[in-house]
């Protein structure tokens, strides 16, 4: 057996200032190879990455051994590095939308990749960059290549990122959670993609990843992080059949699954009997507008929707960027302007309310975003958030309010002595749950949940989830449900409406849409979530290649 | 790894082109301004050449071309304009100039002038007794708002019947007569549109205008037909540089060869330097002096106003603020005035204790305020030392700067309600010129609110009268002397000379009585 | 582009047209009048009275303003009061000798700043970091007056080798290595503090791109740190730099005031002082008019630049 | 392994990059007792204590004319000499100080206040807005200076114009900078979640939005008070400034620079004021801007 191309022993590495340090990682690439790289937050999966490109950030120092195809690159001086960075180690990022210069064409940066390592210039770079552009299937290379990246959607970014990487053909190519930022029908084009570039030019690829889904579509191998250690290393099949370590399998035991084929349809009735009972929500054909209409270019948001949400259930809106999900939850929540149509909150409408009214309209209201640190007011400790609402209807005493605020922390199951505690002293989880808790303070009957679990990781969003489930099922209040995780609603929502460019494309009870789904859309939706099962992989990989063509 | 052809590197011709704009021009390795600059009188020869930069402390304004305001001004009406006669700097005999000789009728009523024959002006145009009518007539139109027009307006008769002579009738007698022809400039007629707006000054005088650019400079040329001796230098150039201290910057970098706006410490220092010469003009004179406003009931008592006269330490005025460049004043008068009485010169010499024993008498009263102009330095030195004195002796004032354009909107509507520093001038004429045509001493209406029928006719007597120096004069004159004394609507300081600073290759420089250089002789040595 | 421009015009000539009316009425508010001031104190009321007529300052404030606009209408600026002759002569003879000195210092400026923070981001020493940041502070700190006396006490007094003030006296064109040396010490004096401002600037924001996600994506393709600074991380920040630039660019225009005082440079600022202290409405009017409009202009254009600059908003839109 | 996944993760944030901090951040003030900001302390707190006890510290009142001593140079009875009407520079300097301090401690926050009231009207009423931001963008496109020369055609010269010139120049600043700020703030989700459960424009401005936005207020605060500064001096050194006998630093180097030639000392100290001041301002406004950017 032939020395693995990628060798990295004992990395360990520290930092100027107290941050999560990688304490002892090994991990091997062989040629041609897959492995993954997985971890939640504070796992040092990302660091390993930048200390193998060396490119850890000002202040960290890196011990231990990066061996590239025999070659020591730890150490290496600034110049040393450089000509191994993209000519033997390319690496792909996880935000296209950043990864890219803004202000120079998509020619220009690939002609500046190539001059980096002194190779070709003038026409032949720009029968390189046209070449590059096809290896990552961008339709119309020659005129794409004086496009700037604006111009580019997220997926094509991500595949001009690709073709940055490629440009130079490296022996490695680290990609850090390279899908994260995507769509899922995008994600999984790139997942393929990322496969098919190693199939066709034998590049090792690191794939740094979270997402438990990707690893199965994509590695070979697994090696499992946790706060700078290697737990767990095995063939990816072998991994998910026989996770040995618990953390492995916690981790593998959070993922939300979408129902499965044997699971077996659930009957359940799409659209279920009006009772009589006035709806919690409803949206009666409403439309909202983005753009000013005085400069000409109005864009339909969401366009001529109409849902129930009876009360005490649980709506999911799902559907990727763009879709139309988001405006609709901050619809209910009287945050956006209507251009058309009726928004009822338990029967009223919110926009036709004044004073007082809509003040207690107001209170039956709440709203959870889903950046849990933006959310909450730096200046404000965990109490204060939580009693705000209070304050602000003056309801109750000040000691009957603080009673109020520790019976909260402790619905959200976190302990009372955070309340003098500031945001920024707390986890993403934590936040979410005192943002969780605010919102539930004055009883509301109906709350919207903007991707409340999206910033989260696997483990916590699982908790986070089940605590939202069982509040939801305690206090009975109704809920719309936004996220673009169909697996995540799967797991809170009774009913759910998927959007699609600002249109509902199907609504049903959510058991019976993701098992059985009605619309091509929604099937194409759920075939394109990365299922965490290796062997599913194999079942879906030609398919998901097939369905690429269609769209492209 | 190949390394890339080197490529012009952006950085690199960055730092290139910042250093070698500093150095190209920094070192001045084959052109130097500085050079340049004072470069004017190294090729020519001692005597003839060159142009003589002058620095000025204000612009000309053309509507008030005539008016003895500015700096440039003087030095334009002085190089470009004759007058019909000269004083001499230090007494009150005239001299000869474009006219020749003259003769006054025993009456008084009348003066017949000869006029010279020789005499062209800049534009090649003759020069001929219209042209004296026409300039007096010019001063005595109120729009130019000389001080001389009262005097230029009471010439009544104009009979230019010889194009070289010309007598002047007037309605009453004008002890100042020659005050007016000493001043007067001799105007051409014909391009008298363009003198007012600062296009065209067409004069008979050594130096022929050539461009205003304002307020930055004015250039002069030679007259190659000048009547007199032919000048020296082939120009002059009087830059507008309206900071004392940015003239003495530019003196002493040799970017000006003469500076009129040098502050008094800094004539000190320049003097002190043998690469500077000074040059005090003892003939032309300006005197500063405290005004006070009647108006104020607090100022109405003349006590007050005499301890004020006694307070005020004016020999360390006149050494701390001027430098010694000045004679500490009760009376205008220079010492060669048929006015000039050393005695009553000395009426209030400096007694702090006088004035302590006064201000007592008087019981309490307010803070006065007290104006002067902002911005200049040797008023806002005066005015603090005013201050500091007048508070020795028990007398509250409030030091109020007040912006040139609305101090003198104040000095004419006389609104100032309190004390003021500023200087007059005129004192050094006949002693007449100062009670008709010096704003402060009008008896008609000052800004003291001043309003005595004693002074008023002693002022019209000395006016009135056929000869301004001889013993009836005088006694006039003592009278005047009185009047100002006892009243006290202006407590004078000092009398100041005009000084300029040169560089040692400026020669023979000299100064009307009007306070105009005269450069007439001047030259540039090497 | 045009849209961009159209979108920011209309809001630009309200600005102009309520500041031709407020300097107007302003104006006039000043107590003092050009009347005394040109008539000087020894004046007769009649006299005063003929003046105030022939400037046409007896009719009706309102009469005078409409009379002001038709001038302007046909751009003729009108006579100056006091120091005579046409305000758009007066005017166009001191702009120059501002627009050079001024233009001269942002350039310097400009050039300070590129060089210093380009320097000091590729390098990243700490002691280049810290010369450069001290010197900056100075810059900054120390007020023009004093850096303009030093410099003419060092280099036009102590070691004559320039000109202590004044302007070429042959104009910029005839002679422009002499007219570079008495360019160098006012221009020097005033782009201190704007060079300093600038270099601040351009160093943070050259920073913050080199934290950029699309750094890291140039740096491990093998980039060398130095060529991103000079070809990406520049170019991202020129938009923003050029806005600050056009902040400078006022500042600046307001700091030749003092700078033209200090070093005798005969251009707008002491035009400005001179008409306001005469009461020289003609020429006041006209001179804070140009000062808003130049400002108004100047935010026009860097608007436009940025955007040009930018081609996201050059093209915008996103595709797909 | 019992310890839930919870607890593991509990410690850190949701950053998905790694690259967090799990340091609490200090707030900007802390950036006041290191490095820069501490220097600038220490300066400005010299400079300030030097005017507030000039009673106790100056050997002579600011305004005694000291008989004979005129433009004296420095000696040991006058450690800055004399100037040109025989006062003690050294008191002039100290009482000089506090003249600079009215106007940096007085004049700005006042400008400053006003500004913040209308920059936080005007950033919630659309009406207000118009108006205040053309009024806003009339006052800026006047250059500081020619502002300064034409108020003083208005009042005169003196303590009261400096007032004025920098009340009329801060006030757009700060309101400029407040409407950002709070147009910035107002987007935040906090301000949005109280919108949500109900809060009125008033509760959201006072609890989340003036708060929030006061940061970038207080580091335009320094930078302002430097500028004040400069304005006195330019305002001085044109002739606008203080009235005399009162002493100003500007002032103070003015007449310095009118003795430039015979009396080089008379400035120095002075001098050496302002820029410790103005610098201890800048630091200061330094360190807090890169606190916030931290």
């Amino acid at each position: 057996m032939s020395t693995p191309l990628l060798e990295v022993t004992d990395l360990a590495i520290s930092f100027s200032h107290p941050r999560p340090a990688v304490r002892s990682v090994s991990v091997t690439v062989d040629r041609g190879e897959v492995v993954a790289l997985v971890g939640e937050s504070g796992s040092g999966k990302s660091m390993t990455a930048r200390a193998i490109i060396g490119l850890l950030p000002d202040g960290a120092r890196a011990t231990g051994s990066v061996r590239l195809g025999g070659d020591e690159l730890l150490g290496l001086g600034e110049k040393a590095y450089t000509a191994v960075r993209g000519r033997r180690v390319a690496m792909v990022f996880q935000e296209p939308q950043t990864a890219l210069n803004p202000v120079r064409t998509i020619g220009w940066q690939i002609a500046e990749a190539l001059r980096a390592h002194g190779g070709v210039r003038g026409k032949a770079a720009r029968a390189r960059a046209v070449e590059l552009l096809t290896e990552v299937e961008i339709p119309d290379p020659e005129e794409r290549l004086g496009w700037y990246p604006h111009q580019l959607s997220g997926g094509q970014k991500q595949r001009v990122v690709l073709a940055l990487a490629l440009a130079n053909e490296p022996e490695l190519l680290l990609a850090d959670e390279p899908t994260t930022a995507l769509d899922v029908t995008v994600q999984a084009e790139i997942l393929a993609l990322l496969r098919r570039i190693r199939d066709r030019t034998g590049t090792s690829i690191l794939i740094i990843t979270h997402n438990m889904g990707v690893v199965a579509h994509l590695a070979d191998r697994v090696v499992v992080l946790r706060q700078g250690d290697v737990v767990e290393a095995a063939g990816t099949r072998e991994l998910f059949a026989h996770p040995q370590h618990a953390y492995t399998r916690q981790l593998l035991a959070a993922v939300p699954r979408l129902p499965e084929a044997d699971d077996g349809v659930r009957v359940l009735a799409d659209a279920p009997a009006p009772t009589g009972e006035v709806a919690a929500l409803e949206y009666d054909d409403v439309s909202v507008h983005y753009g000013s209409r005085m400069r000409g270019r109005v864009l339909p948001a969401v366009d001529g929707v109409t849902l129930r949400l009876e009360r005490g259930q649980v709506l999911g809106l799902v559907g990727e960027s763009g879709s139309g999900k988001t405006t609709l939850g901050r619809l209910a929540a009287g945050l956006v302007p209507l251009a058309g149509g009726r928004v009822r909150v338990g029967g009223e409408d919110l926009a036709g309310l004044r004073g007082r009214r809509r003040a207690d309209l107001r209170r039956r209201l709440a709203f959870v975003h889903q950046d849990p640190e933006a959310s909450l007011d730096p200046r404000f400790s965990i109490g204060e958030a939580i009693r705000e609402p209070l304050d602000v209807h003056g309801v109750g005493s000040r000691a009957a309010r603080d009673q109020r605020v520790a019976e909260l922390l402790d619905a959200v199951r976190l302990p009372a002595s955070f309340t003098k505690r500031r945001p920024r002293e707390l986890s993403g989880g934590q936040r979410q749950r005192v943002a969780l808790a605010r919102a539930l303070t004055l009883d509301p009957q109906l709350l919207v949940a903007d991707e409340p679990t999206s910033a989260l990781d696997v483990s916590v969003q699982a908790e986070v989830l089940e605590l939202f489930a069982d509040l939801q099922q305690r206090l009975g209040f109704a809920c719309v449900f936004i996220s673009h995780d169909l697996a995540v609603v799967n797991t809170v929502a009774d009913h759910v409406a998927v959007l699609r460019a600002g249109k509902v494309v199907e609504h049903g009870a959510a058991a019976r849409v993701f098992g059985d789904p009605a619309h091509e859309y929604t099937r194409r939706l759920l075939d394109a979530v990365p299922v965490p099962d290796p062997t599913v992989r194999d079942a879906t990989g030609p398919a998901l290649h097939e369905q690429r063509e269609q769209i492209a | 790894m190949p390394r890339p052809p080197a490529r012009p590197s952006l950085l690199r011709a960055l730092v290139l082109a910042l250093v070698s704009l500093l150095v190209v021009s920094s070192l001045a390795a084959c052109s130097s301004a500085v050079k340049e600059a004072s470069s004017g009188s190294e090729d020519s020869g001692p005597t003839d050449g060159g142009t003589l930069r002058i620095g000025s402390t204000n612009d000309i304004v053309p509507a008030s071309i005539f008016t003895n305001s500015s700096d440039a001004a003087n030095t334009l009406i002085g190089a470009v304009y004759d007058s019909l006669i000269d004083y001499p700097q230090d007494s009150l005999d005239p001299q000869p100039r474009l006219a020749t000789s003259w003769e006054v009728a025993k009456d008084g009523l009348s003066i017949t002038l000869q006029l010279r024959d020789d005499v062209t002006f800049h534009s090649g145009r003759e020069f001929t007794s219209k042209d004296v009518e026409f300039s007096i007539k010019t001063w005595a139109d109120p729009t130019w708002t000389v001080q001389l027009q009262r005097t230029a307006a009471a010439v009544t008769g104009f009979d230019t019947s010889d194009p070289h002579a010309i007598t002047l009738s007037f309605d009453h007698p004008l002890s100042n007569i020659f005050d007016l022809l000493d001043m007067l400039p001799i105007i051409d007629s014909e391009s008298f549109d363009q003198l007012k707006e600062g296009k065209a000054y067409v004069g008979t005088g050594p130096f022929v205008f050539t461009s205003w650019t304002p307020s930055s400079k004015l250039e002069f040329t030679r007259n190659d037909d000048y009547w007199g001796d032919e000048p020296h230098l082939d120009g002059i150039e009087v830059d507008i540089v309206s900071d004392p201290q940015a003239q003495v910057s530019q003196l002493r970098s040799g970017q000006l060869d003469l500076i009129t706006g040098a502050s008094n410490r800094d004539l000190e220092t320049l003097g002190k330097d043998d690469s500077y010469t000074v040059t005090p003009f003892d003939g032309s004179v300006q005197q500063i002096y405290v005004g006070a406003d009647l108006a104020n009931p607090d100022l109405q008592d003349v006590k007050l106003r005499q301890a004020i006269a006694y307070a005020l330490d004016r020999q360390r005025i006149v050494d701390d603020v001027f430098r010694g460049q000045g004679t500490p004043i009760n009376l205008p008068w220079p010492d060669y005035s048929p006015a000039y009485d050393a005695k009553a010169n000395e009426t209030y010499a400096y007694d702090p204790d006088k004035a302590k024993e006064l201000v007592s008498q008087l019981g309490s009263h307010p803070t006065i305020p007290l104006a002067y102009s902002a911005g200049n330095a040797n008023y806002e030195a005066v005015a603090q030392i005013v201050q500091s004195d007048l508070e020795a002796v028990g007398i509250k004032t409030e030091l109020q700067p007040v912006e040139n354009s609305q101090f003198i909107k104040q000095l004419i509507g006389g609104t100032f309600g309190g004390l003021w520093i500023l200087q007059h001038g005129y004192a050094h004429y006949t002693p007449s010129t100062l009670a008709v045509s010096a704003y402060p001493f009008n008896a008609d209406k000052n800004a003291s609110h001043f309003v005595d029928k004693q002074y008023k006719e002693d002022a019209d007597a000395a006016w009135e009268r056929v000869d301004g120096s001889d013993s009836g004069a005088v006694e006039i004159y003592q009278r005047l002397n009185k009047d100002l004394l006892d009243n006290l609507f202006l407590i004078e300081i000092a009398l100041l000379h005009f000084t300029v600073a040169s560089s040692d290759q400026v020669h023979d420089l000299g100064m009307s009585k009007r306070g105009e250089l005269d450069l007439d002789a001047a030259y540039l040595s090497k | 582009m045009t849209h961009y421009l159209l979108r920011r015009l209309p809001s630009a000539l309200v600005v102009l047209a309520v500041a031709s009316f407020g300097i107007f009425a302003m104006v006039r508010m000043v107590p003092g009048d050009p009347v005394s001031t040109l008539a000087g104190p020894d004046a007769t009321p009649e006299a005063r009275a003929a003046i105030r007529a022939d400037l046409g300052l007896d009719q009706p404030l309102l009469t005078q303003y409409v009379h002001w606009l038709g001038q302007l209408a046909h751009l003729d600026l009108g006579t100056s009061y006091r120091i005579g002759g046409q305000v758009k002569d007066l005017v166009a003879d001191g702009a120059v000798n501002t627009i050079v000195l001024t233009l001269t210092a942002l350039l310097l400026a400009s050039l300070a700043a590129l060089v210093c923070s380009v320097l000091a981001v590729v390098l990243d020493n700490r002691w280049v970091n810290a010369a450069l940041s001290f010197g900056n502070t100075l810059a900054i700190a120390l007020p023009t007056f004093v850096t303009g006396l030093v410099l003419i006490l060092l280099f036009a007094v102590v070691l004559p080798v320039l000109p202590a003030g004044g302007t070429p006296p042959d104009g910029f064109i005839a002679r422009p290595d002499i007219a570079a040396q008495y360019l160098l010490l006012p221009a020097v004096c005033l782009a201190l503090g704007a060079g300093a401002a600038l270099t601040r600037f351009l160093t943070e924001a050259l920073r913050t791109e080199m934290r950029q996600p699309y750094v890291t994506t140039a740096r491990a393709l093998g980039i060398s740190r130095r060529r991103i600074v000079l070809t990406q991380a520049l170019r991202n920040a020129l938009p923003s730099a050029v806005t600050v630039l056009g902040i400078q660019f006022g500042t600046l225009l307001g700091g030749a005031v003092l700078v033209e005082a200090i070093f005798t440079w005969p251009g707008l600022g002491g035009l400005i002082e001179e008409a306001i202290s005469g009461r020289d409405y003609p020429l006041v009017q006209v001179l804070l008019l140009l000062s808003v409009t130049v400002f108004v202009v100047i935010q026009l254009l860097t608007d436009v630049v940025h955007a040009w600059l930018d081609p996201r908003i050059r093209i915008g839109g996103t595709g797909s | 392994m019992s310890e839930s996944l919870l607890d593991v993760a509990a410690p850190e944030a949701s950053d998905p990059d790694d690259q967090f901090d799990t340091r609490r951040r200090p707030g900007i003030w802390t950036a006041l007792g290191r490095g820069k900001g501490l220097a600038g302390l220490i300066l400005i707190g010299v400079v300030v204590a030097l005017g507030l006890l000039a009673p106790l510290l100056a050997p002579h009142s600011p305004t005694e004319q000291i008989p004979g001593a005129n433009l004296v140079g420095p000696s040991g009875a006058h450690w800055f000499g004399t100037d040109e009407v025989n006062r003690d520079i050294l008191s002039r300097t100290l009482y000089g100080i506090r003249t600079d301090l009215l106007v940096v401690f007085l004049a700005v926050p006042i400008g400053a206040a006003i500004g913040i009231l209308v920059g936080l009207v005007s950033s919630w009423w659309s009406f207000t807005d118009v108006i205040a931001q053309r009024v806003f963008d009339l006052v800026l496109a006047f250059p500081t200076l020619i502002l300064a020369i034409a108020l003083t055609a208005f009042v005169g010269p003196g303590l009261r114009t400096v007032f004025f010139v920098i009340v009329a120049v801060e006030l757009p600043v700060f309101g400029r900078l407040t409407r950002t700020s709070v147009r910035t703030v107002r987007e935040m989700p906090y301000v949005e979640a109280a919108h949500v459960i109900g809060a009125g424009s008033l509760w959201q401005l006072r609890r989340h939005v003036l708060p929030n936005s006061l940061e970038p207020l207080l580091v335009q605060l320094a930078v302002s008070m430097s500028v004040a500064v400069f304005i006195e001096g330019a305002m001085s050194f044109l002739g606008l400034g203080v009235r005399p006998p009162q002493p100003s630093l500007g002032s103070l180097i003015r007449d310095g620079v009118r003795n430039m030639y015979d009396a080089p000392y008379f400035a120095v100290g002075p001098l050496a004021l302002v820029v410790a001041l103005v610098l201890g301002l800048l630091l200061v406004s330094q360190a807090l801007a890169e606190a916030r950017r931290r």
